[in-house]
């Protein structure tokens, strides 16, 4: 029933960044699986936990080309993400999911992609990027802009050096004035300043963007000033959650239920939510 | 026949006298009952009324408090700061219907091995008269199926 | 000229002349009997402002809204005696400056309200101090001891009764003055001490843990009893605390703004008749 | 004519549902509280209360419930969802606010995942609402459009006669009508004359009310800081509304053995949206009353086409400091005076 999670076996775990870690889970019971295997669609959430602990709400990280498993990364913070911190390969943990709704990328055929991520908010857009990035040849150029406030907080370092060495794949990677190491080759800058200098033409370009709320708030108005249109852009939001499910009442931005009618949201849908309930 | 009640008693107790009255009840071969579990802190004035009540939650059918004899505490004023906590504490859980004979409060210093195992011996035997503190076991137990309403 | 048309004008007066930014009154609440916190900011709706035995809320609790006298300006307030002594103690524990608030003092005596001497908390040392010589309230005394006499396991049946209806919902410590914690003990998860669920085991807890924090603390104004939705009698068991210092230690909270509380502080030939 | 329950025979009525398999839940007061407990005569009951101060929503959403009790070990986890047996269970005596509330929050609990913690218990009860005759300051069911004698949510409607000698039943669904039949010796055919309702006045413009929630430029208005000044920010109206449904889940127990529980929770607490990283997007006391006005006035309407509140005026009688929904829409109906 709805409140029982799937017990999850951990396979890996790996230091991303400080305090940032990423779990692979596999499914215990064939039977999660294969509804898994049925329902996940990238841009979808669940809820990882312990018990005895809790549960945390965060995105799956692994695209959903790649059903085999589930990836989370999350930072250590709180009394879940602790506890999950400290589990080794073998350990059970629980998910429960995937809720909510995903990115339409059947909708972003043919089309060239713009993804923007800022910090932790890799995870997200990561599973969009590989998500499409299997289908490659369904898409057009392909543009990563990621940032971190120091390279220390870059997650996923070994994607981003594939990515680097793809020639599939434009990847912009920046880190915050202060934030660069003295061997750092690549950009020093905030997002959005950088985006507006290396992001392509709008035209045929659907961007997906994921990051702490001041950066959205910002590259959301340099994607503006490129051009894209509010309807081109896609976001994910995040609210504290409790059931996943629509029924403990807390998520809501204004009328609009995160875990139910979100996470994903274009830019427009946002825009039309109230603002000062973010 | 079923097994014979034996009492759980935790004892929070501080590291500079009674842990040592412990120890040295140890050392010098003296017995106690097994029946406590020391659980040791820094100074009874690190002890928080919150450890009882999760004792108590978790099974404790009595908590013992020990520490230095006033005037010798290792941080000068720690067991003075306590005393007042416990008469306070007493005589809330006394008033709540916890009964006084279950939350003990000693001073022993660490040459009072022998005074440790009497008291040790003494409360559990007092325990075992009194029987497991059902009714607040009962509590944890109903919580099961606590749905109160 | 009545005492609610003398503050009503003094409080007009204040506010005029900018010698303080609110004032925390009484107002007509949604039945005739009801009396409800108002917020007053100009001289014009000083209108507002009701006195009658109605009042019996101790609206100290509003002082410690966060920011409200973080600019230095003063705030008067409508208080009872009890109110007062929650600003000494809340004064003791460093949570506010007394000189930023005003005292509007009435007491209600057989329903009629008769107005108090002073404007600074420190003014009202000689009432407090009749208070403390008047003794605790008799009323509950009698019924505390009702409990005291029972044995140990009726009254935990009877606490047990009573706080099975909590609900946890907190009304109790958000009334209360003295519950200024920005993150109280039972929202702290890591290490969960108290059990957030309202089952009766984490009520237990939670009022225990509750009446301890406010050993010695406590004004007995009543707040928190008069909230409670579900009736639980939390004044037996402030007021057994309250009998306890005062017995113990010869402690009356809220004395002056001077008085360390009493965990805070010891004396070396306190009783300890219990240690073995 | 129609069928009349007589007072006088309550107990026989209590006797013959309990032997059907029935539990009999009436209003009580005890220990200083009216509630909803299991009744076995009817002399337990006290059913001349104008309201119970706790709601029968308590006996479908438990103030708190274990969900799934757990056990771990090194490499394998053992779990038992808790699911609530299937009591039959007869409400006696419900008000009709009510039992218009359990109908409010169906929707939301079969809301695509279907709560069976909730169902389970609803699908088992059958409500026999006694209409209204007397009422106080705080009700305020005609401002919601319902009334002293509203159906929704019931199975059978008592409406007490005139000569106090019993009430007039009638049977609203087909679990009301089955609920009849091992009574049907008890009832008699009868014509005494109802007792008239209650008459709550109209409070507030509930349609004004929902035209200026609905406005997008309402929400940042500075009515809500005004209004709500003098909240403390405690759950009692929450906890003691009929149609309040936020929970918290939480694990009691240790890393081996425990409860996942299901807990009431507050949209008045600042815990309640508080991020991780400590934002908190309803970070202030008017922030979080918006939050419960929008909820009932709003967005549950736009969800399920039903407003969160049936009328029974709760929030305002209970508060500490005397708030209350009656209060603010009151003040919402006269700002678009």
């Amino acid at each position: 029933m709805i409140y029982n999670p799937f017990p999850m076996r951990v396979v890996s775990k790996r230091e991303e960044a400080p305090g940032v870690r990423t779990l692979k889970l596999e499914f215990v019971r064939q039977e999660d699986h294969e509804f898994f295997k049925a329902n996940y669609r990238t841009g979808m959430f669940g809820l990882y936990g312990i018990f005895g602990e809790g549960e945390s709400t965060f995105c799956v990280a692994s695209p959903e080309t790649r059903k085999d498993y589930i990836e989370c990364t999350f930072r250590q913070s709180g009394r879940v993400t602790t506890t999950l911190a400290d589990a080794d390969a073998g350990d059970i943990v629980t998910f429960r999911g995937p809720y909510g709704n995903r990115f339409p990328i059947e909708g972003f055929e043919g089309k060239n992609l713009l993804f923007i991520a800022g910090g932790i908010a890799l995870p997200p857009t990561r599973s969009v990027i590989w998500s499409c990035l299997d289908q490659r040849e369904k898409y057009g150029n392909v543009t990563i802009v990621y940032g971190a406030r120091t390279v220390a907080d870059l997650v996923y370092k070994h994607e981003l050096e594939e990515w680097k060495h793809r020639d599939d794949v434009n990847l912009v990677l920046t880190v915050d004035p202060g934030g660069e190491t003295p061997d750092w080759q690549d950009h020093v800058g905030f997002v959005p300043s950088i985006l507006e200098k290396v992001a392509p033409s709008a035209d045929n370009t659907i961007a997906v963007l994921c990051g702490p709320p001041i950066m959205i708030k910002f590259t959301l108005n340099a994607l503006g000033k490129l051009g894209f249109n509010e309807s081109n852009v896609y976001t994910t939001l995040e609210n504290r959650m409790k059931c996943g499910v629509g029924k403990c009442g807390r998520c809501n931005v204004g009328s609009v239920y995160i875990c139910k009618e979100g996470p994903v949201f274009t830019a427009a849908e946002v825009s039309a939510m109230p603002q000062c309930d973010l | 026949m079923s097994e014979p009640f034996e009492p759980k008693i935790v004892a929070f107790v501080c590291t500079y006298c009674t842990y040592a009255g412990a120890d040295l009840a140890g050392t010098s071969r003296m017995k106690y009952a097994s029946n406590v579990r020391i659980v040791r802190l820094p100074c009874t004035g690190r002890i928080s009324p919150m450890f009882i009540l999760k004792a108590l939650q978790k099974g404790a059918d009595a908590v013992l408090v020990s520490g230095c004899h006033p005037g010798d505490c290792h941080f000068a004023q720690g067991n003075y700061h306590a005393r007042r906590r416990w008469t306070v504490f007493r005589a809330l859980l006394s008033f709540t219907g916890i009964p006084e004979q279950r939350i003990r409060f000693s001073w022993i210093s660490a040459a009072e091995g022998a005074k440790f195992t009497e008291l040790i011996n003494n409360l559990t035997e007092d325990i075992r008269k009194l029987g497991p503190f059902e009714q607040y076991h009962e509590l944890q137990t109903v919580i099961e199926t606590q749905a109160t309403y | 000229m009545g005492i609610q048309e003398q503050y009503r004008s003094e409080a007009a007066g204040l506010l005029s002349s900018g010698a303080v930014k609110l004032v925390i009154g009484f107002g007509e609440g949604s039945t005739v009997e009801r009396r409800r916190p108002v917020f007053v900011r100009t001289p014009a709706e000083t209108e507002r402002l009701v006195l009658d035995g109605g009042c019996v809320a101790n609206l100290s609790t509003y002082l410690l809204t966060e920011g409200l006298l973080s600019d230095g300006k003063s705030v008067a307030v409508f208080l009872k005696p009890d109110g007062i002594r929650s600003i000494n103690i809340l004064a003791a524990e460093a949570q506010l400056n007394p000189e930023q608030v005003v005292i509007f003092g009435f007491d209600i005596e057989e329903g009629q309200v008769r107005a108090l001497e002073g404007r600074k908390a420190s003014d009202f040392a000689p009432v407090i101090g009749v208070a403390k010589a008047a003794g605790l309230s008799a009323e509950l005394q009698k019924e505390a001891e009702l409990l005291d006499q029972i044995s140990a396991a009726e009254r935990f049946e009877y606490w047990k009764d009573q706080f099975s209806k909590c609900i946890k919902c907190y009304a109790c410590r958000q009334v209360c003055p003295m519950c200024y914690c920005r993150r109280c003990i039972v929202d702290v998860n890591q290490p969960q001490w108290v059990n957030t669920s309202s089952h009766t085991l984490g009520n237990f807890e939670w009022n225990i843990v509750r009446a301890f924090h406010l050993a010695g603390r406590c004004v007995a104004c009543g707040g928190c009893d008069r909230s409670c939705p579900v009736n639980i009698p939390l004044r037996l068991i402030n007021h057994r605390m309250a009998k306890e210092v005062l017995d113990a230690f010869d402690y009356y909270a809220g004395e002056c703004a001077e008085q360390k509380p009493v965990l805070a502080t010891f004396r070396q030939d306190d009783p300890e008749t219990f240690i073995l | 004519m129609t069928r009349i329950l007589p007072k006088n025979r309550l107990d026989d009525c209590i006797a013959a549902w309990r032997s059907a398999g029935f539990s009999v839940l009436a209003p009580v007061r005890r220990s200083d509280l009216s509630r909803f407990e299991e009744v076995e005569r009817s002399e337990d009951m006290a059913l001349d209360l104008v309201l119970t101060e706790r709601t029968i929503k308590d006996h479908f959403f438990p103030q708190t419930e274990p969900l799934i009790k757990y056990s771990i070990k090194k490499h394998d986890i053992d779990t038992q969802e808790m699911v609530p047996p299937e009591r039959k269970r007869v409400f006696f005596g419900v008000r009709p606010c009510d039992a218009s509330g359990l109908a409010i929050d169906d929707p939301l609990f079969g809301w695509d995942y279907r709560d069976e913690y909730w169902f389970k218990r609803r699908d088992n009860a059958v409500i026999v609402t006694i209409a209204c005759t007397t009422s106080d300051d705080f009700c305020m069911c005609s401002s919601v459009n319902l009334s002293p004698d509203s159906t929704k949510g019931s199975d059978v409607m008592l409406r007490p006669l005139q000569n106090g000698s019993g009430w007039q039943v009638e049977a609203l669904s087909d679990r009301g009508n089955a609920l009849l039949g091992p009574i049907s010796s008890i009832l008699k055919e009868g014509s005494d004359a109802t007792a008239s309702t209650a008459s709550v006045p109209v409070r507030f413009d509930v349609d004004k009310v929902m035209a200026w929630l609905a406005d997008p430029a309402s929400f940042e208005s500075h009515f809500w800081k005004e209004i709500s000044v003098r909240c403390i920010g405690c759950g009692s109206c929450t906890f003691l509304c009929p149609t309040c449904h936020c929970f918290d889940i939480q694990d009691e127990g240790d890393t081996y053995t425990g409860i996942r529980r299901k807990n009431w929770d507050s949209c008045s607490f600042p815990m309640f949206t508080m991020h991780t990283s400590g934002h908190n997007p309803r970070n202030t006391q008017s922030t979080r009353w918006r939050q419960r006005i929008m909820h009932k006035f709003n967005y549950y309407r736009g969800k399920f086409g039903v407003n969160s509140c049936s009328g029974c005026g709760r929030c305002t009688r209970q508060c500490p400091v005397d708030m209350g929904i009656t209060e603010t829409l009151q003040a919402i109906t006269n700002l678009t005076k």
